[in-house]
């Protein structure tokens, strides 16, 4: 993904003079995931900026940056090194346009690697995308798809709102499974053809409107259809949906994947299209699961499906622990054992 | 565009001190004894006209801040924290500045707001609790007061090298703008604020930060806050330029301020200012601030009032007499009486404000939401037909009409 | 309310010289809500500490002062101005304990003003529990009486674990609510007395164990037994439920109302038990719907009372909007109005 | 105990800068040229016996980073942040130190607490991936080493405050603790090493500060950090002592930190200590270095390597000669040897420790969740016998096992 997520900010550089990236280590270095490689050395290094070690500094320069015309993307280096800029984020970033009867937006895309699963040692492997989602103001998407890391990280740019941009880290150096099946086709109502896999399922972006390539905020795919049980899930944790899927057939359990992309603006149409049609439903993520975003899933299925539903719907999550020590990420980590134990427990019997 | 001088990397053979861009400290240190004029040979030579303007600004600004404490008084006004004793910090920073550079005000900074031209109907709306944020940002090239202390410090910082930037890319769009943040004495002991002054420096960003130490934040003496020698030695560790002013001198806090903008506006860097002041007033009207300072404390700062000092400048020097200033006791009261008449005409907000802005487009839940509470509000009405006129089928935050009429005003300045 | 959290603070000053209260204005001033009046002339400015003005640095040098064996209690001044210290808090206050394998705990007590209602500007009214409660490693309690706003912050202050003390601005000034019913007997396999509106109720604390007047942690009580529905809430929007389940009569609804006052740890068995006596729930809070503490208690409610539930677990909370100015916050906050209509809505037909 | 000196509360009828405290700051600025002790008169009076120490602790660390290094290549480490050619700094920061004293290290620091006398595998617990914090900081006296870079500064100022606390209530049980922070360059640029340097000012604590500059942020060189005439000039601007030091002269870096903690300890307040170094290595072993800097750049500082300035110091007064070389080679391969003697014998974690110290009591919920971990584990065993030998039926975490027969070695002290 790391190769897409380059090309996307290669691209949004190349065509707006008003994109600038920003943050610690992207100059030269190329950040310490490489996905702002090559783009000082192309652009300069004004447009594609090395700043000082303090990362409300980045974001608070971001925001003035913003409201002189410019469209900041900035890079935060791990997950938890975001939450310096937390006030930022939430009492400017989040609020901007608000506060100001709509007349100043601010055009960031905030990226932030996420996620465990890469050995990392404390403090980098963890998954606070709830807090962003909690925080009105913000849209936050997540990619899990080769594809989606272009096309979403290009509608983020292109959006007129801040983006939360989560980024997989242990995606960083997939391709797309070859595994997955096609997409399938989004709930017919929704009217946007499905983002699938490959670049070309282009929706509608928004902001500046849509271009080659990107991926619509706001809008789920299902990647897997299935008629037994419908797993929800995003980012790093979809492969792993995909992979249970899969196992799944040899119980003879078909199982529907649906890929939420976005977590804010959240696509209840999807979501809740691919819940009805199989009454049976699991979210997967692997932040904790005690007021994880699994939990407004849950309960905005539980509001919107009740009568469809024939078991409740569970969640897979990791526990509510601070991130493990790389040795022990893996019990942490929802696997495929996991998904396929909370699968089993849908009330089959009934 | 050159963002730093990056020329001084490390002499390799050299030192080890090499490390870094080595610079003299000497003229980044401030002198100890704050800038004065009144009282000083340099009073002499101060344009009159401008110790005029500062004057009558000053007059208009402090029967502002009584007004819009009488407001709360009346509930008109939820809250507001004056400036009374800082006029001379307020108007001089509005009036250093050029119509193409930018403010980033502190919340206690309304009458800079006002002084800048913003209708004080508009400059109080946060205060009054109808909107956030009454003015257009982009109309003032004003940022939002800021309540979370010291954060719009790196507001300052990302738009004014923005600026740099554009004017990089196209040297005929050079707006050769400044951004000027106002923070107080308290707000220096935050992360942000140390955050926003070294990307300053080291982005070599067209910022000014003005610290008005008004000797507390809140209850907290300065004393209690920090232990420099002054505020302004902050700049040092930095790397920019930092001055003091004795800012209940207006005249001293024009010149400085000024100084410090063309300094800015001409590239080579940002300057820290530190105003020493005083708040007269307690912290809000909700505060009491007897509870931490003595009566004495505050009297023998009234003894230095900043407009009782101009005014005796003035008086001295034949620059005002009883009818001038009668003249502008008559301004004043007209500024007074056009504030009660535009609170007297202020429409009520509208709930559909709640949803109209926080996206650019709504999203289909918050178009729920909107359409919830107008069902809501809806059903009320009906049932009591006198109640609550809202309704949310509109955009919402009509903020031309916040606006409108007030661009003859000119805040401060054109109150007469 | 004020009064109670005050003489809370006192007697564990009093009790305990480890006892050391910090902040912006907890001085001199007593604080902006003069919580902590009186406090410095009775122990000293040491031990009532004015601080610099920097959440970071003073929740960070409560850490040292915890690690060093003092039990610190730190005011926050507002609610969103606690987002400074969101780093510390959620990298070391929370993990402390783990990464060292249980050798240092931080018997912090972190006391935030937090919710609206009090027509205070934007950024004083922010309610942020579900960022803490999110977040493991800490307790999250919330008191919604007088009595618990004594037993509670005892108990929170007892503890040897970090706890995010929220203390609602609205029920400042309260009084407990003559008008609510005697508290009702909590699920009796919980096996603690209940604890009602007077401090006599007191349970087990944790930490140095209980003490008179010491609210447990983790522990939910029934507001107001009921037989027809159950609103679940906590914090500033208790009186709403009470007044609420009063104005229901009139219909002939007989609603219970459980107060959870502990979001973290969660009281499973009480909130449980509550609506499987009646089969029917709405969560009531005023934080922002979308991935709120509501969000939690909805799917937590869905997972483990599906069969009982005769409708959907419904969630009246503010909107997903940043807090709207004075003027407009009526409209935001659940009203008893939106209570009753949730409550109507709970399928009572079928 | 007075906390600050309060007494200077504003001269309320004197000039407007009586805000807060005054102080001359010319003591408080360091010497632009940073202070050395090698090649200068001062190193004759230089303790042999103390340089000879230095030396050979120098020449253990060195070892250390290099088979730690080794072991990132053998996978046996996951990530080793080594701080070849920063090996005087931290050897200094670990010997200046009294029992008494706590430390608080950066994640690049290992080599500090090992010097403190944490055993080799424990101290790099973390990096192993095992566990975070491998030894017990009460029993060393030393913080988790710091990943969020610059928060632990404000834990050294609580801690160092606490023990004023503490030593105020009771002066019998006065430590007369010091307690010292490390921070790279870049981590100044934190909001949280300002608000830490503050406080640690304003509470008077008895706190060193010291910032190993080694010229990066794993790319980014200190140009685009700070444009400070030097890093230690920041400490005027709190009102403490700054100091300037050849990082890679340890004779220097001996006694600026002795001089530093002993100001601490004596009351007289924190202090601001920048040593000039050089990391030789790349940031991590996971880094390459060469797409931000030159060779020849890092060639001219391995001549400054602190390593051979030492050595050529001892060699030319007749403290070292080739038999005393030889023999800390020897010792420096036993040390090497012990290395990888303990990672052979270190146990594999507990998952049990995953849930067991989450709280003081793990709530009802944690419990549930460990049952489930621990079924699932009991259910894989069941399958495979041979795999994953753990449940959770224990208290987890067994830090004693950690830390056992630790006690002797002593870190690089004990090595001989
Ligand atoms: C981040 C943050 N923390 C705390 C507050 C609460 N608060 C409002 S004003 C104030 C004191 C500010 O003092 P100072 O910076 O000296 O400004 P002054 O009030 O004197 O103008 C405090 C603590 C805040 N607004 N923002
Ligand atoms: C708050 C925070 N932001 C970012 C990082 C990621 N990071 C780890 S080391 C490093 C560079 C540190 O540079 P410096 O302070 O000079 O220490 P050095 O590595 O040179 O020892 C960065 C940016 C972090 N650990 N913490
Ligand atoms: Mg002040
Ligand atoms: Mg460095």
């Amino acid at each position: 993904m790391v190769g897409a997520l380059n090309a996307a900010l290669r691209d949004c550089l190349r065509e707006d003079p008003a994109v600038h990236v920003l943050g610690e280590d992207v100059g030269a270095l190329g950040g310490v995931f490489r996905v702002t490689d090559g783009l000082a050395a192309e652009f300069g290094s004004a447009r594609c900026l090395d700043t000082p070690l303090a990362e409300a500094g980045i974001l608070g320069t971001a925001i003035g940056m913003a409201m002189y015309g410019l469209r900041p993307v900035v890079e935060m280096q791990f997950d938890a090194f975001a939450f310096p800029a937390f006030e930022q984020l939430v009492s400017h970033v989040a609020k901007m346009r608000n506060r100001t009867g709509g007349r100043v937006g601010l055009p960031i895309t905030i990226r932030v690697p996420y996620g465990g699963g890469v050995g990392g040692v404390e403090h980098h492997s963890d998954s606070s995308e709830a807090y962003y989602a909690h925080t009105p103001g913000l849209h936050v998407v997540t990619p899990a798809t080769v594809a989606d890391g272009y096309g979403l990280l290009r509608a983020a740019i292109a959006s007129d709102d801040p983006v939360v941009f989560l980024e997989p880290k242990r995606l960083y150096w997939s391709s797309d499974p070859a595994d997955a099946e096609a997409p399938a086709s989004r709930a017919p109502a929704a009217g946007a053809p499905a983002a699938g896999l490959s670049a070309s399922g282009a929706g509608p972006g928004t902001g500046r409107g849509a271009r080659e390539g990107v991926a619509p905020i706001g809008r789920a795919v299902v990647r897997r259809a299935g008629t037994s049980a419908t797993l929800i899930t995003y980012g790093p944790s979809l492969p792993i949906c995909l992979a249970a899927a899969q196992a799944a057939k040899a119980d003879g359990l078909d199982l529907a994947v649906v890929d939420l992309r976005s977590l804010v603006p959240f696509d209840d149409e999807t979501v809740c299209a691919a819940v009805r049609a199989t009454g049976r439903a699991v979210v997967v993520h692997e932040a904790s699961g005690f007021g994880g975003v699994g939990a407004e899933i849950a309960a905005r299925v539980g509001e919107r499906c009740f009568h469809h539903l024939a078991a409740p719907v569970l969640r897979v999550t990791g526990y509510d622990i601070p991130y493990p020590p790389p040795m022990l990420e893996k019990h942490h980590l929802p696997s495929v054992d996991r998904v396929l134990d909370a699968v089993a427990r849908l009330q089959w019997e009934q | 565009m050159t963002l730093v001088d990056h020329s001084t990397s490390p002499d390799l053979v050299g030192p080890p001190h090499s490390h870094g861009p080595r610079r003299d400290a000497a003229p980044l240190l401030p002198d100890p004894e704050p800038v004065r004029v009144l009282g000083t040979e340099a009073a002499a030579a101060f344009d009159p006209e401008l110790a005029r303007d500062l004057h009558r600004r000053l007059v208009l600004a402090r029967r502002f801040n009584q007004q819009a404490t009488t407001l709360t008084r009346q509930g008109r006004l939820a809250v507001y924290p004056a400036s009374t004793g800082q006029e001379a910090c307020q108007v001089g920073a509005a009036m250093v500045l050029r119509p193409q550079d930018w403010l980033f005000p502190s919340y206690r900074d309304t009458l800079a707001v006002v002084a800048r031209g913003v209708r004080p109907i508009d400059a109080l709306t946060l205060m009054r609790g109808h909107a956030h944020c009454g003015y257009d940002p982009y109309e003032h090239r004003i940022a939002p007061l800021s309540t979370p202390l010291a954060t719009q410090a790196a507001h300052a910082v990302g738009l004014a090298h923005a600026a740099r930037l554009r004017a990089a890319e196209d040297p005929a769009r050079d707006e050769r703008l400044v951004a000027l943040a106002l923070v107080g004495d308290g707000a220096t002991s935050e992360g942000d604020f140390h955050e926003a002054l070294n990307f300053a420096a080291v982005l070599g960003a067209p910022v000014v930060f003005l610290v008005q130490n008004n000797g507390y934040a809140i209850s907290v003496p300065l004393a209690r806050q920090c232990a420099a020698p002054t505020l302004a030695h902050k700049a040092v560790g930095y790397g920019m330029v930092g001055r003091l002013v004795d800012g209940n001198d207006a005249l001293a806090v024009h010149q400085v301020l000024s100084d410090a903008v063309e300094h800015a506006r001409s590239g080579r860097g940002p300057v820290l200012v530190e105003a020493i002041t005083y708040r007269l007033d307690a912290h809000t009207n909700a505060d009491d601030a007897t509870r931490y300072r003595s009566a004495g404390e505050v009297e023998a700062w009234r003894a230095r009032d900043p407009l009782t000092l101009l005014d005796a400048h003035l008086r001295a020097r034949g620059l005002l007499d009883d009818a001038g200033a009668a003249e502008l006791a008559r301004a004043a009261e007209e500024l007074a009486g056009r504030i009660r008449a535009e609170f007297e005409a202020a429409p009520e907000p509208d709930p559909a404000t709640l949803f109209a802005h926080v996206y650019a487009e709504p999203t289909s839940q918050l178009r729920a939401q909107a359409a919830e509470l107008s069902a809501r509000l809806a059903a009320e009405a009906a049932e009591d037909p006198d109640g609550d006129p809202y309704h949310l089928d509109g955009d919402g935050f009509d903020a031309d009409a916040l606006t409108a009429d007030g661009r003859g005003t000119e805040g401060l300045g054109g109150a007469a």
